[in-house]
């Protein structure tokens, strides 16, 4: 029986954990199977539940965000026969771990290129959550994107905190929201998790466009929601399910040509969305995985040619 | 002129984040003024919210909310009452209680509800409190300086802003220039004074915590149904004991308790919109701003603006025989 | 026979385990002053408060002119004309005396209307009964006896016909004793029907038509006034003979051992209470110190207990002492020989819910007789406490009970034993015998002068006359924080001891 | 006269307060829609049908001794401390400081340091509510709130900015070294053949803690500040009257409150997570509320509490594992012990001090 270990935020944050959770869902829907799952509550939890599954029997355990990174390097090796999955660690040392990574900045950079040709300010704006640096990954991406297509766009950019709270805090994702369009910003782009309900929603208040991410967030406020990054999530957790204990080990990075990463077309985004725009993302889409275009990683440079933080 | 920009929007912020604390803090003064101490404001406001989202997503109708967020806030209040007023108990432990207990029954409820992790689902359309903008604000938007100040800054709020601020001289007048204001503040000074004189003490307590609940009733609906558009878990985030500082710096006096709330209003807005404030080359971490009301409130408290004497028979149970 | 104003039948009260009243019956005729007494916590101020609607009685009837009428609170009381003034004034300290009135009077809801006409009122009221105060002055800015006028402002303001008043002249200075009698007198004359709790049975016998006795909770008789006599009463308070003089060797005064310069205390509001006084006692007296509560006495105690600073010079066998900062707190001055007998000792004297032999070690609990390594020596305590116990005769003879869980005279005695044992140069006292009955005040009275007798030091602070009278070598009397002189009980009486007490200069000591 | 026999007052009362706690706990189970009877089943079996549950149970005990104590003495100066929960996350800051800057030789001089280091931040800690309080007049139930608050704050600095190893996305200090990794259970009462409490925190701070008890319980009856810490928790004008400084009682009793609520991080600092992680506390010091008030104040009673509660919270934990019943119970059940041990005294006490009276008047 697999086990889910949400992150902080809890699996109904409409982004990064709830993906997780459809993605589970998906599964047991499927083959009929049960999985056991467990919300954190605070960070001195992530061990037990780890150990607490580990010693129930549970296989795989699958586990949600960087933070499950230090207490799995701790505990994966008491456990040598079961294998655990992590989403966003990819750096980490163990035979029984499968770690997967995202290629969050070529997502990103399709949506800040929307985001430039929505935007007639011409100040677009980006607000992440924690500050570390995935997100800076996340907000480098979608500048370079956004200047792909107007080099002298503004992209504002602001954090929302610097401990896991700030995956949760709406109301600061709505203040700054309304900073940014006091700054002039009229698309923002969230990457924030349940922040990003705050930042949304305040968008649609203000009746600016917004970008979800993560999980398809389009559905949220109809025609207000320019695109979401799609950040396959769902797709990692249904697999590693459905592989079950046998479930391969190693690391694993998906972007676009996987199509782990991309963005989200629906029926309430469809009218914002004109033939053109879609043909221009499209292409830099190809462009991506075809080698012709490259992002640059956040990661790997430590800083961001396209945006200061 | 983008100074004037940042500071409009600023101080736009800072009363809706007064908003809640000055609502609390006049139901903590009429608790309070009666002799009655009240730590469980935080709690009472935290089940106002979850409620008041509550029936607001359910009914799709934020005034069914409000009432329902009052309502569970006044079961609180009578709660307290009871342990403090009937029972006699320590009224601090009974706060604590009520706070714990909110935090714990409107996870629990939620999840059992709406099987969303402890929130609510978010509001919309007439689930939320919309802003109320004043005649002329689009009109006038363009004038320098009185345009944004008149159509950002004061209108466009939520009613229930509009309410918060109207309850000062509401309030100020209801204690000084009423009966049952003169009754409220004897009983918390002296209730043996008040029960010879043949009122009732525990009436008069009883309403003063009655007040104080449907004040926080409003407190809560205002943070679940205007500021965000549904219940989060913690939501209220400590802005009970923000008010309660807020009482003890106004000295129990409601246009003071106004002016102190928009302080606190203010720091949490620049806390919220910067993140290390770089003051010449010293960068003040975004912590230390967090923490700045906080701070504050402890340095008010060590009484460096002054001794604030609370009401004489505050916290004290009123015990005729021993 | 007319009917009386007030009649009760058969009235019970307890509190807990204490029955405060048992069976009480009393009537009181109209147009009547009647007075009642009885010892400390005989039950008086339950039984009025009781036909007031304060507390409620277990059992009983009550009957209003002629009438049985149900009083639950205080507001039917009103309603049936019923005014009280209580012992401990029930004002707010902070409002003004108008508002003091209005509260729980007002003629509707806005303040405004109600405060105008009680001010028009307040006029009439003031002239007619000669009873001025300033409406617009707030309680804590106007003295004690102006307070009371207050009380009884309230009372009329409400149309009262029957006035009860619980130990009024308690706070009040012979003079303002007299006034307010004859503002009694007058209320009589207009029909009205007074109840008067007192202890001084000079005013019973000057001022009543009726009396009534309590004892232990029992109405023990009801006489009329003019058909009886102060040791009549005395007697019957106390359920038997009294001696109403404590035996004793004239005193020897020696060497002085507490030497009081230009002392002055401020309390915690800043309020100068002793201002700048001289006294000294010397070895083998008893110095007693007369006044109306209230005019620093307490805190001449308290200072020279270390309970709180002061500034001027104190000295002790010639030694300086410090009045404030290092060495000037309770255990400092316990080390300086100096004992402290409390004003009040359910407040500071005795931990209530401590046991009696942790309350034996209390302020000498780092005694080092008390101590073994780490510990506190609970053993010698214990030991210590049986032989207090049974040297004073504390009943019942039981160390491991709680404080509280002795009578009042026995709870003294535990205090007493305490501070005398400790063999002091300097014994402070301050009410002895208040709450005690007469059996132990004996007691106490005979410990204290044997204590002089050893050549100690006794500074003696009472607010009861007679105890000054009787236990005194020298009296000084304090008014206004200030010693007004000093005489020697026989050289003087009661009455030039309470003009003193009103402030009028003698002839400096 | 004592209205009620003292073994009323010690057991009787608790124990009815505490059933009346359980009774409408179940009935918030049920309101729920779950079953209290299998609730209650699943909190047994987890929290204490196995040596793996108790290893839970008795670490969470052992947080809980350490706040409860230190709610516990300050009461007894009657000083009500709620910020347990601030004086313990600097308790840990002061454990992960010792253990990363010394490179210690064994465990057990790295205990000793370990606990002097967090008695001095949790002490140090409490110390600006207590100088204000004595000497200002501050409300201390407010102040220690608000350095609640505060320590959250500081906490969020220095694992953000000043402890958070190069690198890492996490803020949390780095693993503490091997050295100073304390015995488990699981080491200390295992065999070869027989492993048992397998993979649960519990560790020899449980035996500090039991030391702790003993310590406070002498200090509180038997020694002469504990004399004065009851005297002046009784009256503070008894205080002043016997030269007691009500200033010093004020501040050594929150000292040795705020010390004790620090040692909590030996056990779940150094012992468990063996780094420092945000909310480490998880709420230990509010619970340390409810358990000095279920114990009476008195260190046995406070023990005892603090089992019940780790049970509670294990209890708890396992059915936020295995049901959808949240973990918030677990909130709700502590709310009702305090209210009922503490706010409602009264609605046990004067019905029941009613029925030992007419007990007595029936015997005379
Ligand atoms: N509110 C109360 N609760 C409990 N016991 C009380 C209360 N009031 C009075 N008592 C007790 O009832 C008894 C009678 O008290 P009461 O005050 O009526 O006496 P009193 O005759 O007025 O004495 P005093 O001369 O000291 O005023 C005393 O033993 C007292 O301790
Ligand atoms: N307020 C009170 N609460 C509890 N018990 C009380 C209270 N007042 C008095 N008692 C108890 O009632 C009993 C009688 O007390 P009281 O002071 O009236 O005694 P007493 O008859 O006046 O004796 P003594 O002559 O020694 O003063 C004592 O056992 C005392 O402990
Ligand atoms: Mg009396
Ligand atoms: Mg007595």
């Amino acid at each position: 029986e697999p086990a889910l270990i949400f992150d902080l935020g809890g699996k109904f944050d409409k982004s990064f954990n709830e993906a997780a959770h459809n993605g589970a869902s998906r599964w047991a829907e499927e083959t009929g199977g049960t999985y056991r799952e467990i919300e954190m509550q605070s960070e001195a939890q992530r061990e037990q539940a780890l150990r607490r599954f580990a010693e129930a029997g549970s296989n795989p355990i699958i586990t949600m965000g960087f933070g499950m990174a230090d207490p799995l390097a701790a505990v994966a090796a008491d456990y040598p026969d079961t294998t655990f999955v992590v989403v966003d660690v990819t750096w980490l040392d163990a035979p029984n771990l499968r770690q997967v990574g995202f290629a969050e900045h070529e997502g990103s950079y399709l949506v800040g290129m929307m985001a430039a040709m929505a935007s007639k300010t011409g100040t677009v704006g980006f607000i992440g959550g924690m500050d570390v640096p995935l997100i800076r990954h996340f907000g480098c991406g979608y500048a370079q994107g956004a200047k792909a297509v107007n080099p002298d766009i503004n992209v504002v950019a602001n954090m929302t905190g610097t401990t896991p709270a700030a995956w949760n805090d709406p109301v600061k994702g709505s203040e700054l929201t309304k900073a940014q369009i006091s700054q002039g910003a009229d698309v923002v782009y969230a990457a924030a998790g349940g922040t990003g309900v705050g930042v949304l929603q305040t968008a649609a208040d203000e009746g600016i466009l917004s970008i979800g991410v993560d999980s398809n967030q389009n559905h949220l406020h109809p025609g207000k929601v320019l695109t979401s990054m799609l950040k396959r999530v769902d797709v990692a957790v249904y697999e590693a399910m459905k592989a079950g204990e046998d479930v391969e080990t190693g690391v694993f990075v998906m972007g676009l040509s996987e199509d782990g990463v991309g963005y989200a077309m629906d029926e309430n985004n469809a009218p914002l969305v004109s033939d053109d725009m879609k043909a221009a993302v499209d292409k830099a889409r190809q462009d991506i995985i075809d080698g012709n275009v490259s992002v640059v990683s956040y990661y790997e440079n430590d800083s961001c040619p396209a945006l200061q933080f | 002129m983008e100074f004037f920009v940042t500071l409009i929007q600023v101080l736009d912020s800072t009363v809706r984040l007064a908003t809640p604390l000055l609502l609390a803090c006049l139901a903590g003064l009429y608790s309070e003024r009666a002799g009655i101490f009240d730590i469980g404001l935080e709690g009472k406001m935290l089940m106002a919210a979850f409620f008041s989202a509550a029936i607001a997503a359910v009914t799709g109708s934020v005034w069914l909310g409000l009432l329902a967020g009052i309502g569970a806030s006044l079961v609180l209040s009578a709660l307290h009452g009871l342990a403090s007023i009937t029972f006699r108990g320590n009224q601090l432990i009974s706060g604590v209680a009520i706070n714990f207990l909110a935090s714990g029954m409107t996870v629990l409820i939620a999840q059992s509800w709406f099987q969303q992790g402890g929130r609510t689902p978010s509001l919309f359309g007439g689930g939320r409190f919309e802003p109320i903008n004043f005649p002329f604000a689009e009109a006038l938007e363009g004038v320098p300086f009185i345009g944004p100040i008149y159509s950002e800054l004061l209108s466009g709020h939520s009613i229930l802003v509009y309410v918060a601020f109207l309850f000062v001289p509401l309030t100020w007048w209801i204690l000084f220039r009423t009966r049952f204001g003169l009754r409220l503040r004897a009983v918390g000074e002296n209730p043996a004074a008040v029960d010879t004189a043949g009122v009732s003490v525990v009436g008069l307590r009883f309403a003063a915590v009655a007040i104080c609940g449907i004040l926080c009733g409003i407190a809560g609906a205002y943070l679940a149904t205007a500021l965000q558009a549904g219940f989060v878990k913690e939501m209220t985030a400590g802005r009970g004991f923000i008010a309660l500082a807020a009482l003890i710096f106004a000295k129990w006096r409601p246009w003071h308790a106004m002016w102190a709330c928009l302080l606190f209003g203010l720091l949490q807005a620049i806390a919220l919109r910067f993140q290390n404030i770089d003051l010449g080359g010293v960068v003040i971490p975004v912590q230390v701003m967090d923490a700045l009301p906080y701070i504050l409130t402890v340095v008010i408290l060590a009484g460096f603006v002054g001794k604030a004497i609370p009401p004489r028979a505050g916290g004290e149970p009123y015990v005729k025989e021993r | 026979m007319t009917v009386p104003a007030i009649e009760l039948k058969g009235i019970s009260k307890a509190f807990g385990p204490v029955q405060a009243n048992k069976d009480i019956s009393i009537s009181v005729a109209p147009g009547t002053i009647h007075g009642i007494i009885g010892e400390n916590g005989a039950g008086k101020s339950t039984l009025m408060s009781i036909l007031y609607g304060f507390y409620k009685a277990d059992k009983g009837e009550i009957w209003i002119n002629g009438s049985k009428t149900d009083i639950p609170d205080s507001q039917a009381a009103i309603a049936s004309g019923i005014g009280m003034v209580f012992q401990h004034f029930k004002l707010v300290e902070n409002f003004s005396v108008l508002e003091n009135i209005v509260l729980g009077a007002e003629d509707g809801g806005l303040l405004a209307p109600s405060l105008a006409k009680a001010r028009k009122e307040l006029k009439e009221l003031e002239e007619e009964y000669e009873l001025f105060v300033d409406p617009d002055k707030r309680i804590d800015e106007i003295g004690v006896g102006m307070q009371q006028r207050v009380e009884i402002l309230k009372a009329l303001y409400r149309k009262a016909e029957i006035l009860i008043l619980d130990e009024p002249t308690g706070v009040l200075t012979p003079a303002e004793a007299d006034q307010l009698f004859r503002i009694l007198d007058r209320l009589r004359s207009e029909g009205k029907t007074i109840i008067v709790i007192t202890h001084k049975l000079r005013e019973i016998m000057e001022n009543t038509d009726t009396v009534s006795v309590m004892r232990r909770g029992e109405m023990t008789a009801t006489v009329k006034t003019a058909e009886t006599n102060p040791q009549e009463l005395a007697e019957l308070m106390v359920g038997r003979k009294v001696l109403l003089q404590v035996d004793k060797v004239p005193a020897q005064p020696g060497k002085p051992v507490l030497e009081i310069e230009k002392l002055s205390v401020t309390d915690s509001a800043g309020v100068e209470r002793v201002k700048g006084i001289d006294l000294t006692v010397r070895a083998g007296e008893i110095v007693g110190i007369a006044g109306v509560a209230g005019n620093g006495q307490s805190e001449l105690l308290e200072v020279l207990g270390g309970m709180r600073p002061g500034q001027g010079s104190i000295r002790l066998n010639g030694e300086p002492l410090p009045l404030h900062g290092p060495g000037s707190d309770g255990q400092a001055r316990r080390a300086q020989h100096i004992a402290h007998v409390p004003e009040d000792r359910q407040r500071e004297g005795l931990i209530m819910d401590f046991y009696a032999w942790e309350n034996v070690a209390f302020g000498y609990h780092r005694d080092p007789a008390y101590k073994r390594g780490l510990f506190m020596d609970n053993a010698a305590l214990r030991a210590d406490t049986e032989a207090k116990i049974e040297k004073f005769d504390v009943r019942p003879p039981n160390g491991w009970l709680t404080a509280k869980s002795f009578s009042g005279g026995n709870q003294q005695k535990i205090v007493v034993a305490r501070e005398i044992e400790r063999n002091p140069d300097l014994l402070l006292v301050g009410q002895p015998t208040r709450g005690v009955d007469i059996g132990a005040i004996e007691f106490i009275h005979k410990q204290i002068v044997a204590l002089r007798d050893q050549g100690k030091a006794i500074l003696l602070v009472s607010v009861e006359l007679e105890e000054i009278f009787s236990l005194s070598d020298r009296i000084a009397v304090m008014f206004d924080g200030h010693i007004m002189g000093e005489r020697l009980p026989a050289e003087t009486d009661e009455k030039e001891l309470g003009l003193l007490m009103a402030g009028v200069a003698g002839e400096a000591a | 006269m004592e209205k009620m026999p003292k073994w009323a007052d010690v057991v009787l009362i608790p124990i009815i307060s505490l059933l009346l706690a359980t009774i409408l706990s179940a009935i918030v189970i049920l309101a729920i829609g779950e079953n209290p009877v299998e609730a209650v089943n699943l909190m047994v079996t987890g929290a204490l049908g196995s040596t793996y549950g108790w290893g839970y149970t008795l670490y969470y005990a052992t947080n809980f001794i350490f706040t409860g104590l230190a709610v516990a003495v300050a009461f007894h100066a009657r000083l009500f401390n709620i910020g347990g929960e601030g004086q313990a996350m600097l308790g840990g800051l002061g454990v992960a400081i010792v253990c990363l800057s010394v490179p210690w030789p064994h465990w057990t001089i790295a205990l000793l340091a370990a606990c002097a280091a967090s008695m001095i931040f949790g002490a140090a800690w409490a110390a600006i509510p207590a100088y204000l309080q004595a000497k200002r007049g501050s409300h201390i139930v407010i102040t220690t709130i608000m350095f609640n608050f505060i320590a959250a704050a500081f906490l969020n600095y220095m694992l953000v900015n000043v402890m958070r190893p190069q690198g890492s996305q996490d803020p949390a200090t780095a693993r503490f070294p091997e050295a100073v990794h304390l015995p488990t259970f699981q080491s200390m009462f295992s065999s070869a053949e027989n492993i048992v409490f397998r993979g649960a925190p519990a560790n020899i701070s449980f035996f500090v803690a039991i030391l702790a008890c003993i310590v406070v319980w002498a200090l509180i009856w038997r020694t002469r500040l504990g004399y004065e810490i009851r005297a002046y928790g009784h009256s503070e004008t008894g205080a002043v009257y016997a030269g007691i400084s009500p200033v010093r009682i004020t501040i050594i009793a929150m000292l040795i409150s705020g010390a004790l609520a620090g040692m909590m991080a030996i056990n779940n600092v150094m012992g468990e997570a063996e780094r420092l992680v945000l909310n480490s506390t998880e709420g230990a010091g509010f619970i340390g509320i409810a358990v000095a008030l279920m114990g009476r104040s008195h260190p046995f009673g406070v023990f005892l509490a603090a089992i019940l509660f780790g049970f509670l919270y294990q209890g708890g934990a396992e059915l936020a594992l295995w049901t959808s019943i949240p973990r918030e119970l677990i909130v709700v059940i502590q709310a009702l012990v305090i209210l009922f041990t503490g706010a409602l005294d009264n609605m046990v006490r004067m019905p029941l001090e009613k029925i030992f009276l007419s007990f007595r008047k029936g015997a005379e």
